[in-house]
């Protein structure tokens, strides 16, 4: 028998041949399809034919599991590299450490809710496309969340403020940021998840949360990071792919999706926004070397590349959500704001903080030629004089926080050409006052109160006497924060001490 | 535009003031002296006289701007707000008299003094 | 035209994607960053397959470019034989 | 380069994360499973009840009447993160293929008898469709289900239920040299042929349960103890005496991926009784309930395509509940 008695047998292309091994499932007699599907049409979401579902990757089982397989050889062989030559030495500052706390402890839990966000609404929509793609990012999610905790193991046994990143998730008072955000797209029905968590977040803005981390990374001398952000990155461009067409398909399937579709961009933008605050202090302040500021990263990622997307959407009556122009307007200004406020509650959070030294204040005045000297320079150089006579200021104050998105009230009134104003809004509902940050934040709350009433505002819990005390050390105990060690300024922390030691200084 | 469930949705208002064991709550914010990060939140017996919570209570939070020692509150230099209407408070009388209830917003302006480098820090 | 992108991990397994792509799109635009090399083009942007097979010596499988891939920007079309990035605006 | 570093030792401070210590014990080492096991979940303060669902919390203990002090008791004994999932079933479809490749390339179908091959494509095939049924209801087990040790699991259960179905339907394809309506046919198989009817019902039943954990029973630990033996084992040590030996070289992966599985199924029923008494009773009565609605859906298929069809069935049932009772129950 000669080696090729290859037959000519009828070859099915790529898509066909995908098609045939997702489209499985079956209109169900024996119990009703309403009965079996609860959750796809209480939204008002109207879909005629879940087969107008154009597949955004091709991927069977098989060959997942293969190139899968080899992305985490490659991803744990670095990993283990890193670990025995004690990689956590070459980073160029222990400062730059604080950065992966907060992404162990606000991030990597979002992709845990992600894994299980997806496999619910893979259970819970009716077509058999979107539920394959869909359970797909669920276990790529569950890959990001245990990537992570295993790149950061090795961090984890040097320094502080990473031990304990489940329990704080749950509790301490800034990463209830993070934390109502996912479960906000949680709690909501499967299409506004889908658009919340696939679209907004997955596609407008992961490359501002990934790839700042990962440049950051890459240029303070962490390869572990660097490696598994780039690794985990070659999923989300799936999970983009996935975004973008689950969007279109909204779209394309009746006009009275339209307007329910946009109103969910533009709450899923800003609120998607809020919680990159975290990430605009992380690329300006956190990283010893700084490839990008976070106004170069917004306008390359979200003004370039993004307004390229909503282009692609415009014939659908889609349009650029109206919060981009406020985002825009305060680029100059978040991340020192942030700063500013983690600088000063130092004392309740499990990271550390500090002032920007000369180099870096120059790098900002550069980037920020407009705001930084006038307004933000001015702030450090009062707290360097009170740290110079060993007054280095701790806030002891509980700030007042949003309703909605939870974060401390300290954005301004940067649109409306008061930079320095704190913005305050107000509006009462079942006779109860309750305060915003933003027109945006008071809307999304007047559009659903009687689910943002029930909010478990870290503040008012701690005054309610539901976290351990009213006592800052009593609150800390209850987080698991120890103090003097997870908290307070990187200067005299055992971070910094552990690392001079490290480098031979002192 | 109420709230699109499927069933019945549970009203819980997780900070009505029967939780907070007898105080409500008060936000004091300083407008354009950005140097303190946001209005203070802070939980406060109703009955408490308007007068104590400026000499008591705000100093605790405002004496780290290098700017508060120079605030005036006897002469009408400063500029009140209550939930966002303009007010003028009664020291004498207490919080609730001064119809500040729970989770009140009050601000206060100094437009006389500007801050740090003069620009509302 | 919009600009579509493709990021790609600066490692030995992305000389032959990328030599592939500036062969087969002549106004792309090569951007060597930290640990990382950005593709971009307006519009669109197509790997073939038969041409990174020919660089490298064996058959190449557009579904391997998983392996090297950090981000991307555009909608995607994929088949046995290449790998479409593009706008349709 | 980096300063030389004299004799500077470096010790790390601690081994693992404070949760992963309180359960393993302080100072030792933990390992990948664990650190990327334990205490993923959230389990408290969740900000909103769920539009959809506002009778429970977002993760809510209370949508199982089975009872667990701690849920992460369940630790899964073949200790599958990610990494070692995927690695493990990238070597099983590494030799799949390779099956695959050797059917096609020696034109192995083509010693196949054609009666065999249309048996396979009527009473095989449509078994598709029951994965992608197991496929949903193990979407459903880690979307309700509680703990991250569980629902993992539950997950890389969902995506080999998917790659069942993707190899069946391959098998069906390569069988009709890619002719696809076998495919629709198949589908009009299980949708209207009267054996496959009892089954489908069986199925469609458990989309709607509203217990989890009975739903776990029902599908993974009764309804695949029953399909999967018959289907993968008896049914194909027939086929090989009458020349359709090819068909177990194409279902090498579910076989041996069932195999592996039983360990864990195991270990869910054994925690799951040991914990209380409520707990065994709870699970007796789903085991009795779905072992009988197994026997009746499944028969008529064994009539179809195994020579003494009664005996198998008989069989497999007896096995299952020697299994059952191994962990702990008494039925």
């Amino acid at each position: 028998m000669t080696m090729n008695t290859q037959k000519r047998k009828k070859r099915l292309n790529m898509k066909d041949k995908y098609k045939h091994m997702t489209r499985l499932g079956w209109d169900t007699t024996y119990q009703d399809m309403d009965d079996v599907f609860p959750k796809d049409k209480f939204e008002g979401i109207v879909i005629h034919d879940w087969e107008g579902w154009e597949d955004p990757f091709r991927m069977t089982m098989d060959s997942y599991w293969k190139y899968q397989g080899e992305k985490d050889k490659k991803l744990y062989a670095i990993i283990d590299a890193f670990a025995q030559n004690n990689g956590q030495k070459n980073i160029t500052d222990a400062r730059y450490v604080s950065a992966l706390k907060l992404f162990l402890t606000g991030v990597s839990p979002l992709e845990y809710q992600a894994h299980r966000g997806f496999a619910d609404i893979a259970r819970n929509f009716r077509g058999d496309g979107p539920r394959v793609a869909c359970q797909m990012q669920a276990i790529d999610e569950l890959r990001h969340v245990q990537t992570q905790v295993h790149t950061l193991s090795h961090y984890n046994k040097y320094f502080n403020g990473f031990s304990e990143f489940a329990h704080w998730h749950d509790r301490v008072w800034y990463l209830s940021v993070p934390k109502s955000f996912f479960d906000d797209a949680r709690t909501a029905g499967p299409f506004e998840f889908m658009i919340a968590i696939g679209f907004s977040f997955e596609y407008v803005l992961t490359n501002l949360l990934f790839v700042p981390f990962m440049s950051g990374a890459a240029f303070n001398g962490d390869m572990a990071t660097v490696t598994f952000g780039f690794s985990a990155q070659s999923d989300e461009a799936r999970h983009m792919t996935l975004g973008l067409q689950a969007i279109k398909f909204l779209l394309e399937q009746d006009p009275a999706n339209v307007p329910i579709v946009q109103g969910w961009i533009d709450k899923w933008t800003w609120r998607g926004y809020k919680v990159l605050g975290l990430v605009s202090m992380m690329m300006d302040y956190m990283l010893p070397e700084s490839p990008q500021s976070w106004k170069e990263a917004w306008e390359l990622y979200f003004e370039e590349n993004t307004i390229a997307l909503f282009k692609d959407l415009e014939r659908y009556g889609i349009t650029v959500p109206d919060c981009a122009a406020t985002v825009s307007a305060e680029k100059d200004h978040l991340s020192h704001q942030i700063w500013m406020t983690f600088y000063t509650h130092a004392a309740a959070a499990p990271f550390h903080t500090w002032l920007p030294d000369e180099k870096k204040m120059d790098w900002l005045s550069e980037k920020y030629p407009d705001t930084f000297d006038k307004y933000y320079r001015p702030v450090y150089e009062h707290w360097g004089k009170l740290e110079k006579e060993g007054k280095r200021y701790y806030s002891e104050m509980l700030p007042q926080l949003c309703q909605t998105c939870q974060i401390p009230m300290l954005y301004t009134e940067v649109e409306a050409g008061k930079p320095t104003q704190i913005a305050h809004r107000q509006t009462k509902f079942n006779s109860e006052r309750f305060h915003f940050c933003s027109d945006h934040c008071k809307d999304i709350f007047e559009n659903e109160p009687e689910k943002y009433v029930q909010s478990w505002l870290p503040v008012h819990q701690i005054f309610q006497g539901n976290c351990g005390g009213s006592t800052l050390p009593e609150v800390l105990k209850w987080y698991k924060v120890e103090f003097g060690q997870d908290n307070l300024d990187y200067v005299g922390s055992p971070d910094q001490k552990m690392w001079k030691e490290w480098k031979g200084e002192e | 535009m109420a709230i699109i469930t499927v069933g019945e949705y549970p009203l819980n208002m997780m900070d009505s003031v029967d939780k907070f064991h007898g105080n409500q709550l008060v936000y004091v914010g300083w407008d354009n002296h950005r140097l303190i990060n946001s209005a203070m939140t802070f939980p406060l017996p109703p009955e408490m006289p308007f007068g104590a919570l400026v000499s008591e209570v705000m100093p605790s939070c405002y004496k780290d701007h290098p700017d508060f020692e120079k605030v005036n509150f006897e002469d009408g230099s400063v500029l009140w707000s209550l939930n966002g209407e303009s007010f003028t408070p009664d020291f004498s009388k207490s919080l609730i008299e001064n119809g500040v209830d729970h989770k009140s917003l009050i601000r206060f302006d100094t437009p006389n003094l500007k801050g740090l480098n003069g620009v509302g820090m | 035209m919009s600009k579509v992108f493709l990021a790609l991990q600066a490692i030995e397994e992305s000389r032959a994607i990328i030599e592939a792509i500036i062969k087969d799109n002549p106004d792309v635009e090569v951007e060597n960053q930290t640990a990382m090399t950005k593709v971009s083009a307006e519009g669109k942007l197509v790997i073939n397959a038969p041409t990174v097979s020919d660089l490298i010596g064996r058959e190449w499988d557009p579904q391997e470019l998983q392996l090297v891939l950090i981000t991307l920007a555009g909608n995607v079309d994929e088949d046995y034989d290449h790998f479409t990035i593009y706008w349709d605006n | 380069m980096s300063l030389e570093i004299k004799s500077v030792e470096i010790k790390p401070k601690r081994e693992t994360f404070g949760h992963v210590a309180r359960r393993i014990g302080e100072g030792k080492l933990a390992s990948r499973y664990e650190e990327a096991t334990y205490d993923l979940q959230p389990t408290a303060n969740f900000h909103y009840k769920p539009l959809a669902n506002p009778e429970f919390e977002l993760y809510d203990v209370k949508k199982t009447g089975v009872v667990m002090e701690d849920w992460y008791k369940f630790m899964d004994p073949r200790q599958y993160h990610y990494a070692s999932y995927v690695t493990a079933r990238a070597k099983q479809q590494e030799v799949a293929e390779q099956n695959f490749v050797f059917v096609e390339k020696r034109n192995m179908l083509d010693f196949m008898p054609e009666e065999i091959k249309d048996e396979i494509l009527e009473y095989v095939l449509p078994l598709r469709h029951y994965e992608w049924g197991a496929n949903m209801n193990n979407l459903q087990l880690v979307s309700e289900g509680y703990g991250a040790a569980l629902c993992n699991a539950f997950m890389f259960h969902a995506e080999d239920r998917l790659g069942n179905a993707q190899y069946i339907t391959r098998i069906g394809l390569l069988l009709s040299e890619n002719e696809a309506h076998v495919l629709d046919t198949g589908k009009d198989k299980w949708l209207n042929d009267s054996s496959w009817q009892g089954l489908r019902k069986a199925m469609e039943d458990t989309f709607v349960l509203k217990d989890w954990f009975e739903l776990h029973i029902a599908q993974n630990i009764v309804f695949d103890a029953f399909i999967h033996p018959l289907y993968f084992n008896l049914y194909e040590q027939e086929l090989n005496k009458r020349g359709g030996s090819s068909q177990s070289m194409m279902t090498e992966f579910i076989t041996v991926w069932n195999e592996e599985c039983g360990r864990w199924l195991d270990m869910t029923v054994k925690v799951a009784i040991d914990e209380s008494d409520e707990n065994k009773e709870l699970i007796t009565k789903w085991c009795e309930k779905y072992i009988d609605i197994a026997y009746d859906a499944v028969l008529p298929l064994a009539q179809k395509i195994l020579s003494n069809p009664v005996e198998c069935v008989d069989e497999v049932k007896g096995q299952l509940i020697a299994r059952l009772n191994k962990s702990g129950l008494s039925l």
